[in-house]
């Protein structure tokens, strides 16, 4: 049970969060514009990190915001959460 | 007080000797689980390929080989995941003799219980498809199912009754260190090189082609790599750049003590995320469901454990006072169907197979035998050829998820 | 009385009565079944799993790896060790083989689960453990200090030694005492943390009832998981005794030298008369000293070590042991424990080999070193590390915000132990920002230096067949040494091969030997072979506890609408829909369920009834770019739609996959109702709020859900209007006033209502819709002309089939779009983009073979085909069973595989059409209108027509009434 | 059957509202004779779900349209005349008012938006209002509610949206316990887990 650090409501059990994959992955402009290859990258392709990996997730339990976070998918550490649209926090 | 007769079998004497990596070989499998392993056994038996090293990180079969609940079966829907699921399951039923090892295969019958009215077009909808590919397939009304494993509480008042199950007589358990060891040995003995704490830091790509692979012991060249790396496939893939539509989560399994027998068969619930068997020893063995997060961390969230345990004695009241002993986690990979991925890559001579999430362990021996034909003759089996990569492009994907959608 | 001859002179209790393996037997109030059973003369306890030998109690606490028992009163729990079992009166207990047994009745037990929190948990109420929680909480800080035994004290218990001038055990009472009534302070005892995971979650199992027998209170939890969330995590959870692997070291009688010094100090029991005691480290001298003291004779010592004190000046123990008069033999081993079925004996031997003499004596103590306990450490992440010293793993670094204290961290005496466990609870202070508090340290007696320890795991011996290293899964040596000799080399290998460390108790007292003897067959270091992975849970947990509360009634929630007592009341059966209990149908005296549904069918088509719709979901989407928004959900236009019209809308996943249907009301220029399925109203608005939020901010839209809001009413037949019309007699009902997929603010019954004219059964109907206080007053006045027949789900789902509706999750499975459900109208070819529309360019969107909604004829008008069942095409190949029945169809399948060109989605009895249909997803199925199909059902072939999926009132005559 | 005689039966029919928890009425008070916890329901509150953007002068302008401002700090209920507006959300809040009072505070909130995007829906029904109070209510909730309820972290003027077992609550910390704000179709299944959590505090 993770503990999730809502920006706004603050560290919360991780039973209260949607998990929502890989973050920063625009829906295209013009998917029309794009071949096939390009759309199934779209649908079906997320990273998979091992290691430090922006991802998404929804506070479903609380606030309903979505927001992004930086995890370690290796020890499961949490290093930032930010709003979504916000950049991908440099972590050192 | 008598003691309980010595139901598992030893083990040989002799299994194998970890080997030291040569410079080169004709095939290099990253992976040393069971699915590695019986791709080289494969490669060696029906392919005469035997200049094979199994490169493993840690300790042969230590990844979810060691980590899964052993269930063995063939039901599934779709024509092509029936193909290589039958395929493996025919495979089991001649293994021992095959491998002249102890598996304990044990065909004690699968349900799969369901408790809403759509589980139950679902489970139809399967049993049906699944005669017309020759998988045995039952449907059990609830006293069929009690008749099965007089355990399961077929009461219509609890909060999700058993409304019924699909039944797959063949279907049932094996020891999965017994397989993997088996299939090591025999490897071992038909000349492939079993290589342990020996862990892929990188590949080396040369004009789109794989020339070989870098290690925590050095580089070591290949005419051909073959990917057998389940949760961490993306990492290793990634060394060639080759994306692949995965993502890795943690998966929880249980055992309890050993008890007296109490559990005939094998139960499944996946609305309730419950799988059940009574090991041949007497201990109770049980999986979960995976978290949602991707992870690497072979350690699942504690919540999920207790949820299961609530769903589980909902199904199994009796279990009340059997008490947890261990609880561990695998690192499963997970495609967006729920289908593997076996095949081709863009990268020549540059084999992939991945994408089981939580089913690898039963297709062992099928997925070994068609990976070593894909690797051997550069085209996929015919089992295989619908798990390419390609169906994500096209869209003919192999949906397993089935309805997701509770609806109306 | 019969527990008095192996009990300390004096020591007095409550006589509690108890029965073990069919023997009257008495203990004190205090004992565990071990002790009781030890100060009743009674040796063998249980028998060994695989060889049946007799084993007998080895450790006094959850480390035990041999007395297992199965409790059969008050309630049949298996495979409890003997040394955690307090003692009450009327236990019944018998002793296992290793393997228990569950009871086959239900457990009247109720088990519960808390969540909590703190700054500082301290596990292990020892002397670190104490002495950390009392900083921490002396500084204000909210403190938990949990702990395993039912008394605080830790190894104090087992010992006589002082801390600030009281007996250990005094000292360690008084001090929780002192804790206890601390305001923000928690002290949990007979509570084991069996979990420590991810961000200081760490999982605790309380037992509060088992101790109490039949007199524990009635509704009172047995066990209770406490859910931790801790700020920082102090692990003072000391430390396991080893043994060492020589021949017959599993015999009744031998123990480890720590636990016959805890019977005797704690319990005041003896296990034995006369003891040799055999140790590769100074510990042992000190449980001599205790046992010499209450009168067992020990009959010698033999330290493997060569000449302990040699190199210490200060090495006092020798000393006292000749005080006593207890022959010390240093470089000796004892070689074997002599005895038929218990010790009678132990077979000593110089480690030179010659001179092996046989000693007499029913108690053999050993002592092969102590091993932190470093579990939870482990578990939360933190690496270990040799220590040399202890020749065992100990804490290391750790990411989390947790530290080892204390003998787990590798700390020694009782002075260090209590002054690193201050340290560790001002650490945390620190950490806390609680400030730097000043510590004092209790005042301990001076202890004698210790000398090194030797680490031994194994008696050399040319036959290792009786030499264990795991008692409960009867691994010995030999076989440790079959696995590397097979070639194996690593820990983990050498575990699965020989099943070491896999027992009830997880290896405490026996996984570092098991390395330890690997180490030895490889030749190489232990330090670098290093141990197998600690698992939780520490100590074994009942299901039931982790199941807590979640069963039953309460397993997982009932959602019910506001008119639910009425359909209870009326003997209406439930369908579960995710959560939800919708009626299924209303069965009447003497009805099956095909009777009643074929009534309420009837009742629709041909009257008038009403269904229970609240349960649908429902959004208000409001905002100046509502419209816009909407156009990217849904495949179809809702932008244009008309203040107070409705339209109906498919929304697909961007894979192009159906994902939900539903209608949309507009409500005004900048606001829509809209409706999804009853299952998927969470993931609808889930995915709305996901788009807004993460894709398209920049759109003025907000989105509420208000399914339970309001309570819906589905009014639906030819005599709809007329029942409407009466109950809202301020509503203009006419098919003009108030035409098809329009909405009408009005009064019902009284009630303010907001009134749909939709369909779902393509008859004249009306959706009625008020605030859910309401609900069931609106369906009692609906009721209330007892003209309007109630129905429910099942009777809607053969309605909308006769009609073609889909539904989204029976019709469709994920990999059907809306085109393959016959609804390219519904797919906007206008729009630019909407979620889903790329994908329907992709090859295999545009196969010809995809499979289509379809409707389905059996030939015979009353067969019904089963949900499910699949579709093949013509005659097949292959012997044809004989068949009595004059029929040229085929009544076999070929061998398989045998193609199937789809399957039955929906299949019903139709009251309307006066026979058997059903809906099926059939490959290229549009293109097989008129043909003949065959659904293999059981042994026999069933001839099927394809239709149209619409198959009743195909021109949509019925809808206006 | 004509219109009018289904007017006529419907006539007969004493037309009443009813709130999600009713059924548990008695339970509750027998639950709450021992004083050390007290469950109950209080039927019909008004509660208005409003968004906007916190920025915005019209989130100001509803502010003072209420007499009371929608609280910008998460967890934080601001109260005055009767009302209270609870933080849901960064853009939105949960005006609570006493029963009857929807359509009027909607138009005071509509008034004061002023044309500007805000979104005041109505969602009175949507949920009820269960009270946990007395020495042990804490104690209930713990069972189920994974936040903590240490008076110093989460006293009264602080809500949250959260788990309650299985349920998701907004919880609001007042004088002497608990309000447990419960989606009405969850409440029945709320009650039997509140009834059955408190079975060691009825003291």
């Amino acid at each position: 049970m993770l503990l999730i650090a809502c920006p706004w409501c603050g560290p919360r059990d991780e039973a209260e969060f949607h998990y929502g994959g890989q973050a920063h992955v625009a829906h295209p402009e013009d998917p029309a514009a794009l071949s096939d290859e390009e759309w199934a990258r779209y649908l079906f392709f997320r990273d998979n990190p091992k290691g430090l990996f922006a991802e998404r997730w929804s506070h479903a339990a609380g606030c309903r915001r979505w927001f992004n976070a930086v995890r370690d998918t290796a020890t499961n550490e949490i290093h930032a959460v930010y709003r979504a649209g916000e950049p991908r926090p440099v972590i050192t | 007080m008598n003691p309980l007769p010595d139901s598992l079998p030893d083990h040989p004497d002799r299994l194998w000797r970890s080997a030291e990596p040569k410079r080169s070989y004709d095939v290099v499998i990253v992976g040393g689980g069971g699915h590695g392993l019986a791709t080289a056994y494969y490669l060696a038996k029906n392919h005469g390929i035997t200049d094979v090293a199994v490169l493993e990180r840690g300790w042969l079969a230590g990844g979810n080989m060691a980590r899964n609940t052993t269930i063995i079966r063939s039901n599934y829907l779709w024509d092509e995941s029936a193909g290589i699921y039958e395929h493996a399951l025919k495979l089991w039923e001649g293994l021992e003799e095959d491998l002249g090892y102890p598996l304990l295969f044990s065909q004690r019958g699968v349900l799969n219980l369901a408790h809403s009215l759509q589980d139950v077009r679902e489970s139809v909808r399967r049993v049906n498809a699944n005669r017309l590919n020759g998988v045995d397939a039952e449907w059990l009304t609830p006293e069929q199912v009690k008749e099965v494993c007089p355990i399961v509480e077929i009461s219509p008042d609890v909060r999700y009754p058993v409304l019924g199950a699909t039944f797959q007589p063949r279907a049932g358990i094996a020891k999965h260190d017994y397989v993997a060891w088996g299939f090591a040995r025999a490897a071992a003995d038909l000349g492939v090189d079993l290589i342990e704490h020996c862990e892929v830091t990188g590949l080396d790509v040369r004009d789109g082609r794989v020339t070989g692979v870098r290690t925590t012991r050095g580089p070591i060249a290949a005419k051909k790599v073959a990917l057998a790396a389940a949760g961490h496939s993306s990492v290793v893939a990634g060394f060639a750049g080759v994306p692949l539509p995965l993502q890795s989560h943690p998966l929880q399994a249980l055992v309890s003590e050993l008890l007296e027998p109490v559990h005939p068969t094998v139960v499944m619930s996946n609305a309730v995320h419950v799988y059940v068997s009574q090991a041949h020893k007497g201990e109770l063995v049980m999986g979960a469901g995976i978290d949602t997060a991707n992870s690497y961390r072979q350690r699942g969230a504690f919540h999920i454990i207790e949820r299961q345990m609530a769903a589980a004695l909902e199904l199994f009241p009796v279990f009340a006072r059997a008490h947890v002993l261990r609880t561990w986690g695998g690192v499963v990979d997970v495609t967006p169907d729920a289908s593997p991925v076996v095949g081709l890559t863009p990268v020549e001579d540059l084999y992939v197979n991945c994408g089981w999430g939580t089913g690898g362990f039963k297709a062992t021996p099928g997925v070994g035998w068609c990976y070593a034909h894909t690797v051997a003759t550069g085209e996929p089996h015919p089992l295989n050829a619908p798990f390419s990569l390609d169906r994500f492009t096209t869209g003919r994907l192999v949906d397993e998820h089935g309805a997701a959608a509770v609806a109306h | 009385m019969s527990g008095r001859p192996y009990r300390r002179e004096g020591v007095t209790g409550r006589v509690l009565r108890f029965r073990f393996d069919g023997r009257d037997l008495e203990g004190l109030a205090g004992d565990t079944l071990a002790s009781a059973l030890l100060a009743n003369g009674v040796r063998t306890v249980a028998s060994s799993v695989r060889l049946g030998r007799p084993r007998g109690v080895y450790a006094a606490g959850c480390e035990e790896p041999n007395a297992v028992v199965q409790i059969e009163e008050p309630f049949p729990e298996p495979m409890l060790t003997a040394t955690t079992v307090e003692l009450y009166d009327g236990l019944v207990a018998t002793g296992l083989p290793g393997r228990g047994r569950l009871a086959d009745r239900p457990d009247p037990a109720r088990y519960d689960a808390v969540h909590t929190h703190c700054d500082v948990l301290v596990v292990g109420a020892g002397p670190a453990g104490i002495a950390a929680a009392g900083v921490a909480a002396r500084a204000g800080a909210r403190v938990i200090l949990a702990d395993e035994r039912p008394e605080p004290g830790g190894g104090l218990l087992g010992t006589t030694e002082t801390v600030d001038g009281r007996p250990g055990r005094a000292w360690a009472s008084a001090e929780i005492a002192a804790l206890t009534a601390l305001p923000d302070t928690r002290v949990l005892r007979r509570t084991t943390v069996i979990g420590h995971y991810d961000d200081n979650y760490v999982v605790a199992v309380e037992r509060r009832t088992n101790h109490l027998g039949a007199a524990a209170p009635p509704g009172m939890a047995r066990e209770r998981v406490w859910r931790i969330r801790a700020k920082r995590v102090v692990l003072a959870t000391g430390g396991h005794e080893r043994f060492v692997a020589f021949a017959g070291n599993d015999l009744p009688g031998v123990m480890l030298a720590g636990a016959a010094r805890t019977y005797v100090n704690q319990y005041g029991v003896l296990p034995g008369r006369r003891a040799v005691v055999f140790t590769t480290n100074d510990t042992a001298y000190a449980a001599a000293l205790d046992l010499a003291d209450a009168g067992i004779e020990i009959a010698a010592v033999a330290d493997v070590r060569r000449e302990p004190g040699s190199a210490w000046a200060d090495w006092a123990w020798a000393d006292r042991c000749a005080e006593r008069g207890i022959e010390v033999l240093t470089g000796h081993v004892v070689t074997a424990a002599k005895g038929e079925g218990e010790v009678t004996g132990a077979e000593i031997a110089p480690r030179s080999g010659r001179g092996t003499r046989e000693v007499a004596a029913d108690l053999l103590l050993v002592s092969g070193g102590w091993t932190p306990v470093a579990h939870l450490f482990s578990q939360a992440g933190g690496t270990l590390r040799y220590d040399e010293g202890l020749g065992a793993f100990v804490p290391g670094e750790t990411r989390q915000a947790a530290e080892a204290a204390g003998f787990a961290a590798g700390v020694t005496t009782l002075r260090d132990c209590l002054a690193d466990g201050a340290e560790a609870g001002r650490r945390a202070l620190t950490a806390l920002g609680f400030g730097a508090p000043g510590v004092t340290v209790p005042v301990v007696e001076e202890e004698p230096a210790n000398a090194p320890a030797e680490h031994l795991w194994l008696v050399e011996s040319g036959d290792y067949g009786t030499h264990f290293v795991d008692l409960q899964r009867d691994v010995t040596v030999a076989e440790v040494l079959r696995a590397t000799g097979a070639g194996l080399t690593s820990v983990e290998h050498v575990k699965r091969y020989t099943t070491a460390g896999t027992a009830h108790d997880q290896g405490k007292t026996s996984g570092l030997l098991t390395s330890g003897v690997v180490a030895h067959a490889l030749g190489v270091d232990v330090a670098g072979l290093g141990t197998t992975t600690f698992r939780a849970p520490y100590t074994p947990v009942s299901f039931a506890a982790l199941a807590g509360r979640d069963r039953g009634p309460l397993h997982d929630p009932v959602r019910v609408a506001a008119m639910h007592e009425w359909h209870v009341a009326r003997g209406a059966l439930f369908e579960n829909v995710g959560q939800w209990k919708r009626p299924w149908y209303y069965p009447r005296p003497g009805e099956d369920m095909g009777a009643a549904v074929l009534r309420e069918c009837a009742a629709v088509r041909e009257g008038v009834g009403a269904m229970d719709a609240s349960t649908l979901g429902k959004i208000d989407v409001v905002g100046p770019d509502a419209g816009v928004f909407l156009d990217r959900l849904y495949t179809n236009m809702m932008s244009t739609l008309k203040v107070g019209s409705i339209r109906y809308g498919v929304m697909c996943r961007p894979d192009g996959m159906v994902f939900d249907d539903g209608t949309a009301i507009r409500l005004a220029d900048d606001r829509y109702l809209v409706t999804t399925t009853t299952g998927n109203a969470a993931a609808v608005l889930d995915w709305m709020e996901e788009w807004l939020q993460t894709e398209w901010p920049d759109l003025r839209v907000r989105c509420t859900s208000v399914t339970e809001q309001w309570a819906t009413v589905a009014l639906a037949g030819p005599r709809s209007r007329e029942v409407l019309a009466a109950l809202a007699p301020g509503l203009a009902v006419g098919n003009a006033d108030f035409p098809f997929m329009t909405w009408r603010d009005a009064e019902v019954a009284g009630i303010e209502a907001r009134v749909c004219r939709i369909s779902f059964s393509g008859e004249l109907a009306y959706e009625i819709n008020v605030s859910s206080w309401y609900g069931l007053a609106l369906w009692e006045a609906v009721m209330a002309s007892g003209e309007v027949t109630p129905y429910g789900t099942e009777t809607m789902h053969v309605l909308r089939a006769e009609k073609g509706y889909p539904i989204v999750g029976q019709d469709t499975d994920g990999t059907v779009t809306p085109q393959d459900l016959g609804m390219e109208w519904i797919v906007s070819k206008k729009k630019a983009d909407f979620v889903g529309r790329r994908s329907y360019a992709r090859a295999d969107t545009s196969r010809p073979d995809r499979r289509h909604l379809v409707g389905l004829l059996p030939e015979d008008p009353g067969v019904l085909l089963p949900e499910g069942a699949h579709l093949v095409s013509a005659p097949v190949a292959g012997p044809v069973a004989p068949t009595a029945r004059p029929t040229a169809r085929p009544t076999a399948l070929a061998a398989p595989p045998v193609r199937a060109l789809g399957f039955v989605t929906s299949s019903y009895r139709s009251a309307a059409l006066g026979r058997t249909f059903a809906l099926a997803l059939v490959s290229g199925g549009r293109g097989r209108v008129g043909e003949r199909l065959y659904a293999p059902v059981g042994d026999d072939l069933v001839p099927v027509t394809v239709t149209s999926h619409v198959l009743y009132d195909p021109e949509g005559a019925r809808r206006d009434g | 059957m004509t219109a009018e005689s289904v007017a006529g039966s419907v006539a007969e029919f004493a037309i009443g509202r009813r709130s999600p928890a009713a059924a548990y009425a008695a339970r509750f008070a027998a639950a709450s004779a021992g004083g050390a916890i007290r469950l109950a329901e209080i039927p019909f509150l008004t509660h208005l779900n409003v968004r906007a953007d916190p920025a915005s002068p019209a989130a100001e302008r509803i502010g003072a349209a209420l007499g009371v401002p929608l609280p910008v700090e998460p967890g934080v209920v601001t109260e005055g005349g009767g009302l209270s507006v609870l933080w849901l959300g960064p853009d939105e809040w949960l005006v609570v008012g006493p029963d009857g009072a929807a359509r009027e505070l909607t138009e005071r909130i509509r008034d004061a938006a002023a044309g500007e995007h805000v979104s005041v829906v109505d969602v009175s029904a949507q949920r009820t209002t269960l009270v946990v109070a007395g020495e042990r209510a804490r104690d209930v909730l713990a069972h189920g509610c994974a936040l903590d309820l240490h008076p110093r972290e989460f006293g009264p003027g602080r809500c949250a949206q959260t788990l309650l077992a299985r349920t998701g609550v907004v919880l609001v910390a007042v004088e002497d316990g608990f309000h447990v704000l419960v989606r009405s179709s969850f409440a029945a299944y709320a009650a039997e887990w509140l009834l059955d959590a408190s079975v060691e505090y009825r003291g």
